[in-house]
């Protein structure tokens, strides 16, 4: 029914609690919602008509950021849903790459900044560097796990007939996979959206990350609740989109048809 | 044993690469030293007490947040992913903290807890918990409904359906959540120290080595231990799953 | 323990000070030596403080220990001081000077075949500076204004000091602002050469870095304040003997030694001084780093007489 | 003792919804074991589930001891027709057919011992630390009946669960389930394809006519209570029960006796092969 | 055409491990119909399983055209006994029948034709379009049939194919087996539990002793090729014929009444209740 609603309504109430405890707390370092919405708007949507009311740091920080962020985390699926089936299928695949993938998974991204500049140079081909290497871990894990678990009578079933490696791959194995996949794909978008801004520590001169980093700096509290206000929408919206997708994709399953 | 040599060949390979690459001066050493000096020094550092010290203070924080991200997303999931009226009404909150970088709480992290081990801890936790979390709800929204239906039918009450039904069947794949939580929550350890300072930790090291200049081979030693340590703990992980999972594998269940 | 945490020791009066020990929290870099050599040496013991040091990776890190408590002294530089000051983040007050600008100890550094011959060269270049209204910052601004340099098209790249030597090597960046020992080290490795000294002119002796409390502190422990302060005086002054400093470098900031012996020091300091500090706060705000002028004279601790 | 009255289920919604029970009544006393048998497809397991309170009838309802079932009522025990996937993975066998004593207070000494005696009564004792997975699929039916067993049930509701056993296996485990139902007093509710099990077993045949399913006939098997896999199918009332159910399942309820066409010739055709 | 020479297949090794079947060893010419009987858990699936290439056989061999099998061999469909799970739930109905085709050379449109004709020959046409979750368990198994049918496969393995519908439908799946197997000229090889079913729609019967597997009597069905539903079963051949395989099951082909051993004992548990 009104689940939409109710959804709100919790966030609704934890906004304002948080005014509340805002206001009443009066520090610095938490302003009130209402000043950071207020922060907000003159920061990205007092430009000219031009641009639809939308300021340059729109232009010049959020969406090439958000550009970098996404390529980053299309090649990062591409990678590892490509790379996860072709090891979830192997017996022996992972046998060789899974301790070298378990050492680059554990490796703290922020300093391997400093390597990735040594191979990258600075700019964009660093960072989107950065996030694919950062968020294609989950989505590889996931689909290894999810194509290992295709349950044991489809498997059969499949081989069976003899089913050529395309259509066992495309018909069975990645939708079986799928759901694991997707929570892979959930979770790795929202790190490659961290990425993004780890990569603009240093080394940038415009981005989210690098705003946020330079608000930090300048003890700009407002101006950086805004920004992590902005990364928090951001991730909100691209993830709906991305649910979207998914309940289209797993229409099929039969729980999802009730669950809506 | 013929795994652990393949795990070997896949390692040794990837540092042959990295050395050749190196010494054909593809890259600069002075920027990337190569792996065999890396690995003397990476040896060297392990002989010193203050560094081993380092490598326990992170080890030590790593995992009492793992611990606590556990202790926290299991449930969770559990109740969310079983409550669908929860979950929605949650839905809001949790997509909207999720993409919240902790490199970018840091500041305000420090400024509630202070700049202690509670610190990363606190920072490592709301990392960790969040593929745990989504791994369980999603685990259970492919429980096989004939299951559920069975247990229902066995009188089994939903909080008890939670614990007989639901946990078990999401384990391994909540089990797989818990590895991904275990190198997020290393990599966020070490992470806020290296970003944030710390007393102690391997990421402090890190940064103290890399903040003095040309002394990369130490920062890379720092981040190879950081590398070994997180292999090893997910080899152990991986281990222990397959063990307690044993069911999974043979059966590959899904419906 | 283990864990790297700090112990809290129960901690009474000792003596005429308000309170014995004290933690600093500090940075790994040079313009630290006097402190180190002060803990060294028992010049605080000799004043009755037991002084405790936190390491901090940055500034900011570093301010914020302070203002979050952890710490009673935060070493940081000026510009961040007065920049949260002016955010109302806390209300500060400086105890001891560290470090000012010496000759050749901040510059502007290029490679050796860099088409940059002199200051009117940086139009429009690419240069990397820690951040944005930092001492790197505006030390380079400053530099550019003065030579009647326009520096609103330069591009301006916000890098950590030991990231720049590469940077630079690979043509990411055309020229950047160092300090030593990042200079000397950078010079090593990539054969960079330092062209432009930034603090020479208007910005001769220009101090960069200071330890400061919160207000509420100095103003209890006043007389912790004055024995800080009489500690630091003495370090400072046999800091001059460079031999003496060195082996501080190559032991808390990590530089190597060889590059230690090569460095130009910053000149240390530890008397503050308004008329001094005042310009730090007049160049960020003339650089639009503060929204108004700043008193650094009434940001300054009043320290017990002796 | 249990009452469906008007019970209708639907499932889906709008255009593609799809009618799967159409207004079916019928009550059945404490202690009976009632077969139902009827086509594929015509919607037997969905009654079965709209019983066990698992899924909500769309209009009617369901009274178990007059009480109007929601939700799923206590004492009840279900064997899935999916027995398979009914039983858990990562639970080996013994402990499967523990699982429902699990939330009764029951020692856990007494509750190994039942599941090792209901195991044992279906033939199975000694597999009780293997896993499902590790058992042949008829053995799989039978932990589940197993299961169902151990737990005692008031109502008992089993979807064609001798689908996958022998033949031999099959009479061994039909007399069991008379036998539990005279000494538990359980009432049974048991859907079958098997014209012959559902006389033998049952004292009652409810025929269902093909989807939607409505009730085609409510027989009384007036055969003695006390039967004989030999004596009781050899007997003439037998046989004419089961030419009856198969005359009914073929929609002649009307006139007993004039069946010509070919579908009612093919099903009851070899009254001399009835397995004696 | 098919020939299992010491056939070998344990599970598990070391102390637990379960050998499932033993000294196999028989032959099937091409264009006959095998059934396989056998009490339920005696290794008849793992047989399947071991011909179709499936899971390789601890011991013996496999020959298909005398080449030995070591993969799953061409041209081959199985019908598994646990349908429910072997199809794809993400895919219709169709698209599930459809799947052995997708890789032949074959239009779309025949594609398409050929799995509507395969519903259609089970008894489901009009339900192309569901998924198979949407269907009961005997449609869901019916499915699985079409599957099979739908890719006119050389050699045909079924397990218990008819285990979940009812007996009107099940007949007229047999005389469709029958007729595919003549038409087509198939070799199938069907594993059931039914005793007057193999006999009827096999021109052999394979009898399986009880675990581990091996072979206790290969009875040929010497009935006219031309069965009918209702004449076949009256003759007395007929009735001759399922009397010895039942005997055979009872393991009572040698010295019947001499069963003296603790295993055999318990599978002729109750001779009292033997049919016949
Ligand atoms: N989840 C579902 N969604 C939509 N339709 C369903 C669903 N489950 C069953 N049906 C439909 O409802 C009808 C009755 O199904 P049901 O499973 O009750 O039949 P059944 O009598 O048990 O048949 P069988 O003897 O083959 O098991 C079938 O036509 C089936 O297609
Ligand atoms: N994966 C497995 N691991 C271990 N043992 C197994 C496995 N699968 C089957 N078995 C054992 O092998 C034996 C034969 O199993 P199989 O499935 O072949 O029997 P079946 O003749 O098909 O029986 P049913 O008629 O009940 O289906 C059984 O005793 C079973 O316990
Ligand atoms: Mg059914
Ligand atoms: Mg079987």
């Amino acid at each position: 029914m009104t689940s939409g609603a109710t959804n709100w309504l919790v966030f609704a109430g934890a906004v304002a609690c948080w005014e509340l405890a805002a206001r009443l707390a009066g520090s610095v370092f938490f302003p009130p919602p209402t000043d950071i919405v207020a922060t907000a708007v003159r920061l990205w949507f007092s430009g000219p008509a031009s641009q639809l009311f939308l300021t340059d740091t729109v232009f010049d920080d959020v969406l090439p950021s958000l550009g970098r962020c996404l390529g980053g985390w299309a090649v990062a699926v591409v990678l590892g849903t490509g790379l996860g089936t072709a090891l979830g299928r192997s017996r022996t695949g992972m046998d060789y790459v899974g301790p070298l993938f378990a050492f680059f998974r554990a490796i703290p991204p922020p300093t391997l900044v400093p390597v990735f500049m040594v191979l990258f140079g600075l700019g964009p081909g660093m960072q989107v560097a950065t996030i694919i290497f950062g968020a294609v871990w989950p989505i590889l894990l996931n689909t290894v796990d999810g194509v290992r678990s295709v349950d044991s009578v489809k498997a059969d079933t499949a081989r069976s007939f003899r089913t050529p490696a395309p259509y066992w791959i495309g018909l069975v194995v990645l939708p079986a996979a799928l759901p694991k996949i997707f929570a892979g794909l959930r979770l790795s978008l929202s790190i490659s959206l961290i990425l993004m801004v780890v990569s603009e520590l240093i080394g940038s001169f415009a981005g989210i990350g690098h705003q946020l980093i330079s608000t930090q700096q300048n003890f700009d509290f407002p101006m950086m609740w805004s920004w992590i206000v902005l990364l928090g929408i951001l991730g909100y919206g691209l993830n709906g989109v991305l649910l979207t997708v998914e309940r289209r994709v797993l229409r099929w399953q039969p729980t999802r048809n009730d669950d809506v | 044993m013929p795994k652990l040599l393949r795990n070997l060949t896949g390692l040794i390979g990837f540092f042959l690469l990295w050395e050749a690459a190196v010494r054909s001066g593809l890259v600069p050493e002075v920027f990337l030293p190569p792996p065999s000096e890396v690995l003397v020094t990476t040896v060297e550092l392990l002989s010193q007490e203050l560094f081993l010290r380092d490598v326990i203070a992170t080890l030590l924080a790593w995992a009492i947040a793992l611990l606590i991200s556990i202790g926290i997303a299991v449930p969770l999931g559990l109740v969310l992913g079983n409550v669908a009226w929860l979950r929605a009404a949650t839905r809001a909150i949790v997509e909207f903290l999720r993409p919240i970088p902790s490199v970018a709480l840091i500041p305000l992290v420090l400024l509630v807890v202070g700049g202690g081990p509670e610190a990363k801890i606190a920072l490592a936790v709301y990392a960790a918990v969040w593929p745990i979390l989504f791994n369980a709800i999603y685990a259970l929204g492919e429980i096989d409904p004939v299951l559920l239906d069975t247990a229902r039918a066995c009188g089994t009450n939903r909080r008890q359906l939670l614990t007989s039904v639901a946990l078990p069947h999401a384990a391994p794949f909540v089990f797989t959540g818990i590895r991904m939580s275990a190198a997020v929550a290393l990599i966020v350890v070490v992470s806020v120290e290296y970003v944030a300072g710390a007393a102690s930790g391997l990421g402090k090291f890190i940064l103290e080595v890399s903040s003095s200049g040309m002394r990369m081979d130490q920062v890379l030693a720092g981040t190879v231990i950081a590398g070994l340590i997180g292999y090893l703990i997910n080899e152990g992980l991986e281990r222990t799953g397959k063990r307690l999972f044993r069911w999974n594998e043979a059966t590959g269940r899904t419906t | 323990g283990l864990l790297g945490g700090s112990e809290e020791a129960s901690d009474s009066g000792n003596g005429d000070l308000e309170k014995s020990k004290i933690t600093v929290s500090v940075m790994p870099t040079i313009d630290l030596a006097p402190l180190h050599l002060a803990n060294r040496n028992g010049y605080f013991e000799d004043e009755g403080l037991t002084v405790e040091t936190v390491n901090a990776p940055n500034g900011q890190a570093s301010l914020t220990k302070l203002i979050n408590g952890e710490v009673d002294i935060a070493y940081g530089s000026y510009t961040a001081f007065f920049i949260a000051q002016s955010k109302g983040a806390a209300d500060f007050k400086f105890v001891s000077d560290a470090s000012s600008a010496g000759p050749k100890s901040t510059m502007i550094v290029t490679k050796a075949d860099s088409p940059i011959k002199n200051v009117q060269d940086l139009a429009g270049k690419r240069i990397a500076v820690t951040s944005e209204n930092t001492t790197s910052d505006v030390l380079t601004k400053s530099l550019m204004k003065t030579n009647g340099v326009d520096f609103s098209d330069v591009e301006w790249v916000f890098l950590p000091f030991p990231d720049m030597p590469n940077a630079l090597q690979r043509g990411n960046i055309d020229a950047a602002f160092m300090t030593e020992p990042f200079i000397t080290s950078a010079a090593k490795t990539v054969g960079a050469v330092p062209m432009f000294d930034t603090a020479t002119g208007p910005t001769k002796d220009f101090p960069t870095a200071g330890y400061a409390s919160q207000a509420k502190f100095a103003q209890e422990n006043p007389k912790v304040v004055a024995a800080f302060q009489r500690a630091m005086d003495r370090a400072t002054r046999e800091s001059e003997d460079r031999s003496k400093i060195e082996p501080l470098m190559v032991e808390f900031a990590k530089v190597d030694k060889e590059i230690a012996a090569m460095t130009e020091l910053l000149t240390f300091q530890s008397k503050l001084d308004a008329s001094r500090l005042q310009r730090v706060a007049d160049l960020l705000l003339e650089f639009g780093g503060l929204p108004k002028r700043m008193d650094a004279g009434s940001m300054i601790a009043q320290p017990a007489a002796d | 003792m249990l009452e469906v009255s008007g019970l209708n289920h639907r499932y889906g919604q709008g255009e593609r919804a799809h009618v799967a029970v159409r207004e079916l009544s019928f009550s059945v006393e404490a202690g009976e074991l009632a077969c139902i048998v009827g086509p594929s497809g015509c919607g037997k397991s969905t009654l079965l589930r709209c019983i066990a309170g698992l899924i909500p009838p769309t209009e009617g309802s369901v009274r178990l001891h007059d009480d109007e079932v929601t939700g799923v009522p206590d004492d009840l025990a279900v064997v899935f027709q999916d027995y398979s996937r009914s039983l858990f993975p990562w639970l080996t066998v013994a402990k499967n057919v523990e699982f429902p004593l699990r939330w009764k207070k029951i020692g856990k000494r007494e509750r190994a011992q039942r599941a090792q005696e209901a195991l044992d009564a279906v033939g199975l004792a000694g597999v009780g630390t293997k896993f499902p997975w590790q058992l042949s699929g008829g053995m799989q039916q039978r932990v589940s009946i197993a299961r169902a067993l151990a737990s005692r049930p008031a109502l008992l509701l089993m979807d064609e669960p001798f689908a996958s056993v022998d033949a031999q296996t099959r009479f061994d485990l039909e007399d069991l389930l008379r036998r539990v139902q005279r000494e538990q007093q359980s009432t049974i509710l048991l859907v079958t394809h098997d014209i012959d099990e559902s006389v033998y077993l049952g004292d009652r045949v409810l025929v269902l006519s093909s989807s939607p399913a409505s009730i085609v006939a409510d027989l009384t098997i007036d055969l003695p209570a006390d039967r004989d896999q030999i004596a009781t199918r050899e007997s003439a009332r037998f046989v004419a029960l089961r030419g009856e159910v198969a005359r009914l399942l073929q929609g002649k309820q009307g006139q007993p006796g004039t069946a010509t066409d070919e579908a009612e010739r093919e099903l009851t055709a070899s009254p001399g092969d009835v397995p004696h």
